[in-house]
């Protein structure tokens, strides 16, 4: 069975967000004031093999732990379907 | 011709370019501020390599709304030279003065290193009047992969617009010579009006008897 | 004295946070009271080993640190500077990021950049070359490759982005660095005699502000978790890793060297470990003044964090100013010129007392005096033993070693060439920018040490980080004499006359007795070494608790970072690759049979415990002076010293660059 | 009022995606064989000023198109709550 999961990787809450913060200037360098609190992360699409959807959710699980988050300062959650 | 060069925040490569220019060239050059919005009379406007705004977003994204850029972009339109290296050139092909866009490098890693590039161009001022062979010249950037579309990337070649591509020392295009996955080996290209360019290669760096490689000064040599 | 802070702090909770009993009665000595929970965090961050160097302080006061040169001694300011003449000076440092290296690879490498520019543009130097010097584990563990490839990438990130070339240093590979990685940064500035910045408070009613990035969680305790050891657990201890911004940091550099250049300030000095703690407390301290600071006024990255937590606080890309009062507008117009942010946090005061506020209550209030190092920190005598291992060393026989027939010498120079300490480290180097700033003469025309030319001048600045472990493990007063005599050999080589050393040492746990004679055995030998090349010490850094897999620890290592000078750059630079074919090739320095500690016995013969290599010191000296006056006559065309892999290995690095080849007959 | 976009930024599907397919020749090299096609793209949070949700998604809409995505080599979407 083929699956297709969306994967949201963010920065740790408590962690600097440079990018975030020098995006912020540059919103605000175009005028666009009312933007605030830039927070920027990765969105990773990908497709996975399994036999059912527990064992595909368990491969992104590891996919995400083992390579394509940073626990230690990101955080991340996935959709499956 | 005066030239300028404007530092943005994160421009790192300004000073090198300044230096090049006025003391291994003998140019007037002078030093403009993102923040202004006078291009105190230049002829010729160099945005010069660095990590503008630290490339955070996309290089060269937050640097193109600099208030200096609606000076540069009006100074290009009418026909008045603009020059992007590196950093620069991606700030031209986000502000939409060049075609395509620089992606990040096929092996994902930054590659600071000699590169060979030979001249494509015969109508465009830098390489107009070059000897057809490879000129050694350093290269330094995380995101350098040219890319663009098939219909553009022909308008590109039909147009001979594609001023330096990667070869080996010998001047033949090889993929191997080819240090960041750009399409058609391209290092650099100007614009329909031939006033605006762009180069990922640091000429700038390899322009100083100290440094034992001349090979960038005879291409900013072109300008002059 | 606010409720929050003014529960009483029991012995339990000082020793929990690093403090000894002995320290707490000594900290409610000079209190005349128990110290509060803000005011015991604040005493465990500066007198961690880290900031307060309690453990090591005695040894390094041995080291030789006058000299002509010599504008500021270790431990004055920031980080070491000499003169270099013409009204120029050079200002340079190394420190460690071991520990937050550990847990985040990236982070803990990228800002241990961040911190030592710091130190060099705090100074009101320009940093014009940074160095670093990597050890790893196993190169075939997974581990040791994820710690190599984010560390790398940390570093190249960080200094590509603020734009200083990165030009040197040396990548190491032992399994004793598995869980314990070593990562030292170094970095070069050059400034005007006369225009340097100093780290001090004075004069009552300054104001003193806080310039660059707002202040979070991130670091908290990085003082004290630099004073542990790594485990498993490790891993959590999470919010004690820093995030840099080198984006920040280059606005940071420029905006400083401009506020210094105005001449409006009384003193600089960068947020490192401690953070606010550190930088408040030692300026105070170093001009015999106190500090009012409220920390209200300190920008926060978080809603609602404890006094204790700003305090603490490690966020990167943060330096405290002491301006004089009245001039305060000139600063505030150049941060703003540049995005960076500046806020007034506290006033110099007379008594040299710091007082804390925050919500308007006064919640800590200590001597500056008694927190720091050369003052009322601790300072201890460890115990010392002879480790067991040396008996090992002693039972090795030259004798007893297989004779390497004709067949195998070129099956030996292959595996030696392979090994990954030896190999080539472009894989590494070519992603870090190292030409930059266009001043480095090696890009294209290689040599031992990096040869920087000074924009505008004949002169050039030549840097190199050098040390082996393994002969400073053998023996660490030979070892580290070694270290020190290398890192002068590689500045020779290129032309360059040696003139200051700058010191990272990464050692295990001070309070094991084997370790501290480790330790002491380092230091008699940079002593001796930097008396004979006439190099002062101007300073550096201490790296305790550096464990290995095994409980035990690291290798001891002694990184020795050092800057030698060439007047006449264009002409009097030496290159280490081969020329034109006809060339003769000569050995200059006594041969000796001697293979101690060397690759080929620890590697191919797998023979692990040898003494270490042969040294004398006098005719290593007169090798050098002799080598100069060749170079100064200019009669080679390049020079090259043997070390990794012996000879060989030496021909063979001179040989790659220009695909030569050689041609020698042994004896 | 305040509202809290979130913003997906991937590249468009012509475009090459170097990042993408470096990071499938690392799940492979851990032997996760069974995902594939990795794409990898931006999200941002951000926080926005408006008057109502309509004038919301103007603003991001806006912040959109001129800064945070290259439309030329980006699609990008939004959610507003």
């Amino acid at each position: 069975m083929k699956y297709k999961a969306t994967i949201h990787i963010m920065p740790r809450d408590e962690i600097l967000d440079p990018q975030g913060k020098a995006t912020l200037l540059g919103l605000h360098n175009l005028g666009l004031d009312d933007i605030g609190q830039v927070r920027i992360g990765k969105r990773i699409e990908v497709e996975v093999e399994a036999k059912d959807k527990q064992a595909a959710e368990d491969k992104v699980k590891e996919a995400c732990t083992k390579l394509l988050a940073n626990t230690i300062i990101e955080k991340f959650e996935f959709e499956l379907n | 011709m005066k030239f300028g060069v404007v530092t943005f925040p994160g421009s790192n490569c300004d000073h090198d370019l300044i230096y090049a220019m006025r003391e291994n060239l003998g140019q007037e050059v002078v030093h403009l501020w993102h923040k202004d919005h006078d291009l105190q009379g230049c002829d010729f406007i160099f945005l010069p390599g660095g990590f503008s705004y630290g490339d955070y977003l996309r290089s060269g994204a937050i640097a193109r709304f600099s208030p200096i850029m609606d000076e540069v972009i009006a100074h290009a339109n009418k026909g008045g030279y603009v020059m992007g290296i590196c950093n620069g050139f991606q700030m031209l092909t986000e502000a939409g003065l060049l075609d395509g866009a620089l992606l990040h490098n096929a092996s994902t890693r930054f590659i600071c290193k000699n590169v060979h590039i030979v001249p494509a161009s015969r109508s465009a001022l830098i390489t107009q009047n070059l000897e057809h062979k490879a000129y050694k010249v350093p290269i330094a950037h995380g995101e350098g992969n040219y890319f663009c579309t098939p219909d553009v990337l022909k308008k590109l070649q039909d147009n001979d617009q594609v001023i330096f591509r990667y070869c080996d020392e010998n001047g033949r295009i090889t993929d191997a010579a080819n240090p960041n996955g750009s399409l058609d080996n391209i290092a650099g290209v100007c614009n329909v009006g031939k006033n605006v360019f762009g180069l990922m290669p640091h000429p700038e760096r390899a322009a100083d008897e100290m440094l034992a490689n001349m090979d960038g000064r005879k291409l900013l040599a072109q300008l002059v | 004295m606010s409720n929050q802070v003014s529960t009483p702090v029991t012995a339990e909770i000082a020793a929990k946070l690093g403090i000894s009993a002995d320290e707490f009665d000594k900290i409610k000595e000079v209190l005349g009271r128990t110290p509060n929970f803000t005011e015991i965090s604040i005493y465990s961050v500066m007198w961690s080993e880290h900031c307060s160097y309690k453990n090591s302080i005695l040894q390094l006061k041995t080291l030789p640190k006058k000299g002509e040169r010599v504008l500021a001694e270790a431990g004055e300011e920031n980080a070491g500077l000499m003169d270099i003449g013409d009204g120029l000076a050079v200002a340079f440092k190394i420190e460690s990021h071991n520990h937050p290296s550990a847990i985040e690879p990236y982070q803990g490498a990228a800002t241990g950049v961040g911190g030592i520019h710091r130190d060099i543009f705090s100074m009101g130097a320009r940093p014009i070359a940074a160095l670093n010097s990597l050890r790893f584990g196993d190169l075939s563990l997974p581990k040791t490759q994820h710690l190599l490839k984010g560390v790398v990438r940390g570093i190249g990130n960080y200094g590509n982005a603020f734009g200083v070339p990165t030009v040197g240093g040396e990548v190491f590979f032992d399994p004793c660095y598995n869980i314990n990685p070593l990562v030292n940064a170094m970095s070069v500035g050059i400034v005007e005699v006369g225009k340097t910045a100093s780290a001090i408070a004075e004069g009552a009613g300054n104001p003193v502000f806080i310039i660059g990035s707002s202040t979070g969680t991130d670091g908290i305790h990085g003082a004290t978790f630099a004073s542990e050891d790594i485990g498993e657990d490790s891993e959590s201890k999470l919010p004690s890793v820093q995030v840099g911004d080198p984006f920040e940091e280059k606005l940071l550099l420029e905006a400083t060297l401009e506020c210094i250049e105005t001449g409006a300030l009384v003193g600089v000095q960068d947020m490192g470990a401690a953070g606010i703690t550190c930088s408040t407390s030692e300026m105070a301290a170093k001009g015999n003044a106190g500090m009012d600071v409220d920390l209200d006024k300190i920008p926060t990255r978080q809603e609602n964090m404890e006094a204790w937590e700003i305090l603490l606080s490690e966020s990167q890309e943060r330096m405290l100013f002491v301006v004089k009062k009245g001039r305060e507008q000139e600063i505030i117009d150049i941060c703003k010129k540049w995005d960076v942010h500046c806020e007034q946090i506290a006033t110099v005061t007379d008594g040299g007392m710091l007082r804390y506020f925050h919500k308007g209550e006064l919640i800590a209030e200590i001597p500056a005096e008694s927190l720091v190092l050369g003052g009322g920190a601790p300072v201890y005598v460890r115990e010392q033993k002879e480790p067991a291992y040396l008996k090992e060393i002693q039972k090795f026989k030259l004798s007893k070693v297989p004779e390497a027939t004709g067949e195998e010498h070129l099956e030996v120079i292959d595996f030696l060439l392979a090994l990954p300490s030896i190999a080539s480290k472009r894989w590494v180097t070519e992603q870090y920018d190292s030409m930059v700033g266009t001043s480095n003469m090696s890009t294209n025309d290689p040599s031992d040490a990096a040869v920087v030319r000074i924009i505008g001048r004949e002169q050039a600045v030549v840097v190199t980080a050098d040390c082996n472990p393994r002969y400073v493990h053998a023996d660490p007063e030979q070892g580290c004499a070694l270290a020190v005599a290398e890192a002068a050999r590689n500045i020779v080589c290129s032309g360059g006359t040696p003139i200051g050393v700058t010191n990272c040492l990464n050692f295990g746990n001070p309070y094991k007795p084997e370790v501290y004679w480790q330790f002491a055995g380092a230091i008699r030998g940079m002593k001796k070494a930097c008396e004979k090349f006439g190099t002062p010490v101007t300073g550096g850094n201490v790296s305790f608790y550096n464990q290995s897999e095994s409980g035990g620890s690291v290798f001891p290592t002694p990184t020795i970072g050092m800057v030698g000078l060439i007047e006449d750059a264009f002409n009097k630079k030496m290159s280490m690759n081969f020329r034109k074919k006809g060339h003769v090739i000569y050995q200059m320095g006594r041969m000796v049979e001697d293979l101690g500690c060397s690759d080929y016995l620890y590697h191919y013969r797998g023979i692990k415990h040898s003494p270490a290599p042969y040294l004398n010191l006098e005719d290593e000296h007169k090798l050098q002076k002799a080598l100069l006056k060749l170079i100064d006559q200019e009669l080679i065309y390049s020079a090259h010293d043997v070390s990794d892999g012996g000879a060989a290995i030496t021909l063979l690095e001179s040989a790659f660059p220009n695909n030569m080849g050689f041609v020698i007959e042994t004896p």
